[in-house]
């Protein structure tokens, strides 16, 4: 039974743990959130000089060849600290996906430009609020045209190239868009969360590739986002580890009535559920790392799981940060607000807890027998 | 059991639908926008304006001593006024803290002359007050007060920081409790004043909320100048004094509007999931229907508080229910309500998000519905003291000089 | 605004409240349940003494004339006390469904020996674990021939008449079945409340007479369920009511660590919202008083908020009722269980928490805007 | 990451696996029918037998000391074996609380004549022991113990009761802590023997549960004698000697069966509801969600633990988030199941009740999950403090005498 990073994995944590502390204190969170800063441009150059943007892509293809366990470890680390990059965006999504999809030429033209942070990706599929059904979707390709709007596209402001879901003729599919190219427009859209901008993109008649075979768009997507749950959950399990850790701090140095308030049981319990919550993201979260780093046939149950134990456990810890600190808590000047956003845009980034709950038991119904 | 009015009740009601018909523009809609502004100029002189022709139409005090100032009426009447007023579009907000909080104080324990010089303007609307209460390291332990009271002669000098107080840039006097003596045990030592807001020495800085508003400010004292004869209460006896203040304390969740299980429900009927409409999904339904329960539920208990109130009898502690379930439920729906919208969820802006953002920005204001006005978990106490009878927390504070009780590093 | 009850019935609250500690303390629960008694024979006689068993009947047909907020007094305080009698299946289901249902001579016949606790009815619908859907449940009526089988049926071992769903030619119905016609088999099934006890009926081909108009049986068994609700809301309240205050006294005469156990805040705090639970299930009972006692449009939906909210309120009341008791909470000395017991029965008998919440939200897309 | 055994533990399971398939038979389907009765002569017998069989084949003691007439071993070893014969079908269960608990402790405060004497009988399965700590007025305040223990020369007399002592009636001896001295501190006045359950004065009564089971007993002690060579620690010193058994207290949760969120699974998909089986409905699906992840939480979490315990490490109290977590989501499971039964739901009745009665079974023993062998709160507790390096709670019977400890009712 080994069921736990490896040594030289834990070495990569505590490495980007400093790192970051050092390029990425809450500081430069706000520096993003309080103005029209798309996203941190020097700590995503600090990145890409490490590797980390490329870490799970082999070598040749311009990585760092730390596999997907060493992403998983660098996702925890970037939630941690909130990153205000498009690391998610960029490498869960449009890397993964052009990895997964993708032609060797697609490989070869997008790959190492990706890994060293060049250039920077996304995923479109939304299309407004509710839920983004691959059939339902209204934009299109026609003649290898593309047309129509996505809402939100998150780093969609500043993305150079996006994986857009679109119709065709034979059903729906992914298509490779370098939004460069004339017909794109860009808006940005006020969120939750500023602290990692979203956009609204509308395509008129604007020239793009397929990605991965005709037809197969919708197991394609699925795959991707599988994946990409796995990585977000490691993001929202830092995260939330950090609202924990900031309540259990404040707890112990805010006194109230002569003693320190972590001493009355209203607090402690609820710290202590907090607790049992994020242990049990972790735990989930660590088995989708095994399932992705194997490829497993667990992987899209196991994918659902972390996702629905990370997505719930960063919210709680968040909204209970808060409450733990009182008053103070809910002033701009704290910090608490910002996990308070984040954990509530990462939660419905790729599909909200209900979604992938729906998911998990369909896997479970597939599979005829809980893994 | 049935819902109408007595006859006495009925009309009250007829003569203040009458004043207000004659007097204001019905409120179109059920929803109000939710994304209220600070308070500016514009709306301080309306809302002026309109306390004054309440007040000369017999509805600003209905429930204060004629000797106040006030109508000298029945509670039930002024839920009666409440309940017609609120069909209408107001200016409102500005002198609940005044009217329902400071002035009761001020005349409760200030002089005739005092109760003639302040509250008759007061409700008129043409001097708001603030209270100043909360400090930075008190927080739930309300008696925790830093904020030093040092006498001169025939005056005060105050010292010190308030904070959470509503309004403090547009009113014009406040009432602040200091404490005069720091060997005291912590109740003990505390004197109570009113004073000029506009006295040298205050400093108003705003606070701004995780919303981006700023509702609240935090208030400086340095060296300010309080004369004796703006003391309510006796010197060391602030607390009681206090209590005064508290016990009128009806605090409003959420600003004027918020969201309930009606606009979840709307919500539900519209977005689309992969099967169809929301309101389609079992799980959307059954948490709708939890909604619906506790939502009723407060509404038919605020039922039996009225009747009690229409029967002159005081309603119990139990009415503090509402704002425990409201608070929580406020962020329960609005998280509910995004994860609804999945990746569009996070969409703040109003031109895009369903409903101009309603659950949005209810998203960004329920942290505060959980704390201020007392915490869930203060709530809870109170419940299971008040109420329930059982034992108040152990208290490691009490009777201890306040300047040893420990503070950790708030205190500092 | 006069939302309460009158000073009339709050003496007869009084009264039953006296009457019931004298007549019906938990040793006589007790009895029933660690006995085959099928009931209190003592104190169902004397509840008919005292003219409740046919409260809400008016005089002429043999009752008290108290009326249904007359009824939903007594019921909480059945509730309160756990009354083992079999008055929930003999006076607010099969007294109301004759009364709602039945022709001018079934009325004669049978509403005033119910009335007087001279004859038990109850309502047979359920045919096994499952939801019992009237489309599908599989019993049939023939040339006025009843044959199938009940399970559970409430009080089925000693009720005397029974109202039993049914198939027809021209769809399912409700019948009024004499028990004591020859083809009937009772069988005891045991449950987790064996204070109330419940049976197996079959029925092969059994003289029957409808109740009702052919053709109604779902809209009639609807507004039966309805009705039925909200008494079974007043019983629901009374036991949480009971458990709260159990777990409230304990707490204080309890002591741990030298301090009474309600003064630790896990304590504190759980029975405060234990409170709130059982206060917003009271408020929805009296709103379903009110559209009970006044046939109000709003009956549909007042029953399923009030049986919501009182099912969920006495199951929470009960089961943390068990838990402040601690290790004394599980023992079977203790009263503890008798209404964990009794909370999911009840919380089951007319349906789940779960089928009302579904009924809830149908009647508002209904109404189309909720009350 | 892998889920392998390292070789030598692959070698160690082969061995264990080995005896098994020689010594025993192989479990059929994966639900244990819940309705577990009382270990009656027979069952005792079994299991005595095969615990024989176990020591000699060397997997008794697995992790002991050699010099306790143990194996040496580590704890991935134990686990291995564990795992190994959970697939196997013994009469299992009454040795746990002696190998476990009692012996260890006799085995470290003890002589080595007492280990020769105690341990190999007790390792062989040919005595049975308990632990006599629990107090009716003691429930969460462990050290709460008021069964008196005199000194009489060489002996000491006892008097007083215990109680939620499992097995009393079959066992052999007991390790008993005692209140040696009433006017020292909680903790400060306790001494800890063992005795022969079969000692005069010894009254052992069946407590019955609400599950109609009766696991536990009352243990009455009148006059009972104790010689002093069986004292375990120095007098007074009790409560350190206590920490030896209870640190090595393992509670095994709602017997060696329960539900989990596989069997609600297994229900759903044949239970109908309205629109057809429960597992289409949405609202079904995702409290199995919540289930599942839970459920597979904790067994990663489990995964987690025996990696450190593959690398000698010693896992933290982070592994006490189990009993929390699977206690409520058993009563929540079974409540629920019910529900998705209906009316039908309150039989229990093995012959028409789904899965024989399974849920119904658990609905009136998880409520014992939640209390025995610490309850939701004092786990919480231990959480705050243990993990997250919160204070413990104020104690108000802190270097007070024992005697003069408020004790309210219960103590009388």
């Amino acid at each position: 039974m080994n069921f736990d990073f490896s040594d030289d994995l834990k070495m990569l944590r505590d490495e980007a743990r400093r790192f970051l502390a050092d390029k990425c204190p809450t500081t430069a969170v706000r520096a993003v959130l309080e103005s029209d800063a798309a996203y941190d441009k020097a700590l995503w150059a600090a990145l890409g000089e490490m590797g980390w943007i490329g870490a799970a892509l082999p070598e040749e293809a311009g990585g760092a060849g730390l596999g997907h366990l060493g992403l998983c470890v660098l996702a925890e680390e970037l939630g941690r600290a909130m990153a205000p990059v498009p690391f998610s965006s960029s490498v869960y999504l449009a890397t993964e996906a052009i990895r997964l999809g993708g032609s060797e030429a697609q490989c070869k033209a997008w790959l190492p430009r990706l890994a060293a942070g060049q250039v920077i990706g996304t995923l479109a599929v939304a299309e407004g609020p509710g839920r983004a059904s691959l059939r339902r979707i209204t934009a299109s390709v026609r003649n290898g045209q593309l047309s129509g709007e996505k809402l939100p596209v998150p780093d969609g402001v500043v993305a150079d190239v996006a994986i857009v879901a679109a119709q065709t003729e034979r059903g729906p599919g992914l298509f490779i868009v370098d939004l460069a190219t004339p017909g794109v427009v860009r808006e940005a859209v006020e969120t939750i969360d500023p602290s990692r901008k979203q956009a609204r993109l509308t395509f008129a008649g604007v020239a793009c590739e397929p990605l991965g075979a005709a037809g197969d768009g919708e197991g394609l997507l699925r795959r991707i986002e599988d994946r990409a749950a796995i990585l977000f959950a490691f993001e929202q399990v830092g995260g939330a580890q950090v609202a924990l850790e900031m309540a259990r701090d404040y707890a112990l140095e805010r006194y109230a009535f002569g003693r320190p308030i972590g001493s009355f049981q209203a607090i402690k319990h609820k710290l202590a559920d907090v607790y049992v919550a994020v242990e049990l993201a972790r735990s989930n979260a660590y088995y989708g790392a095994w399932a992705l780093a194997n490829d497993a046939p667990e992987l899209a149950t196991a994918a659902a799981a972390a996702r629905v134990a990370a997505s719930e456990a960063y919210f709680l810890a968040s909204k209970e940060n808060i409450q733990v600190h009182g008053g103070m808590g809910y002033t701009w000047a704290f910090d608490c607000h910002l996990h308070y956003r984040r954990s509530k845009m990462l939660g419905v980034t790729l599909g909200s807890a209900r979604k992938w709950k729906d998911r998990l038991i369909t896997q479970l119904e597939t599979s005829n027998a809980p893994a | 059991m049935d819902f109408s009015d007595t006859p006495e009740e009925a009309a009250y009601r007829a003569k203040a639908r009458a004043f207000l018909e004659a007097n204001a523009q019905r409120r179109e809609g059920s929803n109000m926008l939710y994304r209220a502004g600070d308070a500016d100029e514009a709306f301080i002189k309306a809302a002026k304006d309109w306390q004054g022709r309440k007040a000369d139409a017999g509805f600003a005090g209905i429930t204060w001593p004629k000797e106040w100032g006030g109508q000298g009426g029945t509670t039930i009447q002024q839920v009666i006024y409440d309940q017609e007023e609120a069909k209408f579009g107001f200016p409102r907000g500005i002198f609940d803290i005044g009217l329902g909080m400071c002035l009761p104080t001020v005349c409760k324990w200030g002089t005739q002359e005092q109760r003639d010089r302040y509250a008759r303007k007061a409700l008129r609307g043409e001097e708001i007050w603030c209270q100043l209460f909360s400090e930075p390291a008190g927080g739930s332990d309300l008696a925790a007060l830093r904020t030093r009271a040092e006498r001169r002669g025939d005056e005060w000098v105050v010292n010190g920081q308030k904070i959470w107080t509503s309004g403090a840039h547009y009113c014009d006097f406040g009432v602040i409790v200091t404490r005069s003596d720091f060997d005291a045990p912590k109740h003990s030592g505390l004197t109570y004043f009113f004073l000029d807001m506009r006295s040298p020495g205050v400093e108003i800085r705003p606070i701004k909320q995780i919303s981006g508003a700023s509702h609240f400010n935090e208030v400086f004292f340095t060296d300010v100048r309080i004369p004796d004869s703006q003391r309510l209460g006796a010197v060391g006896e602030g607390w009681k004094v206090s209590l005064t203040t508290l016990m009128n304390e009806r605090y409003t969740i959420g600003g004027r509007a918020g969201v309930d299980v009606d606009e979840v429900l709307e919500l539900a009927r519209t977005v689309e999931l992969e099967e169809g409409p929301a309101l389609r999904n079992d799980a959307v339904r059954e948490r709708l229907a939890d909604w619906y329960v506790m939502s009723r539920g407060l509404k038919y208990s605020h039922f039996r508080t009225m009747t009690a109130l229409s029967r002159g009898e005081t309603p119990g502690p139990e009415s503090s229910i509402g704002k425990l379930v409201v608070a929580s439920k406020l962020q329960a729906m609005s998280s509910f309500a995004i994860d609804l919208l999945e990746q569009g969820g996070a969409i703040n802006d109003p031109k895009y998000a369903p409903m101009v953002g309603l659950f949005q920005q209810v998203l960004m204001t329920s942290p505060s519905s959980r704390i201020a006005g007392g915490s869930d978990e203060i709530m809870r106490n109170i419940i299971a003291e008040r109420v329930l009878g059982l034992p108040a927390d152990i208290r490691v504070d009490k009777g201890v000089p306040f300047n040893k009780v420990p503070t950790g590093k708030t205190g500092d």
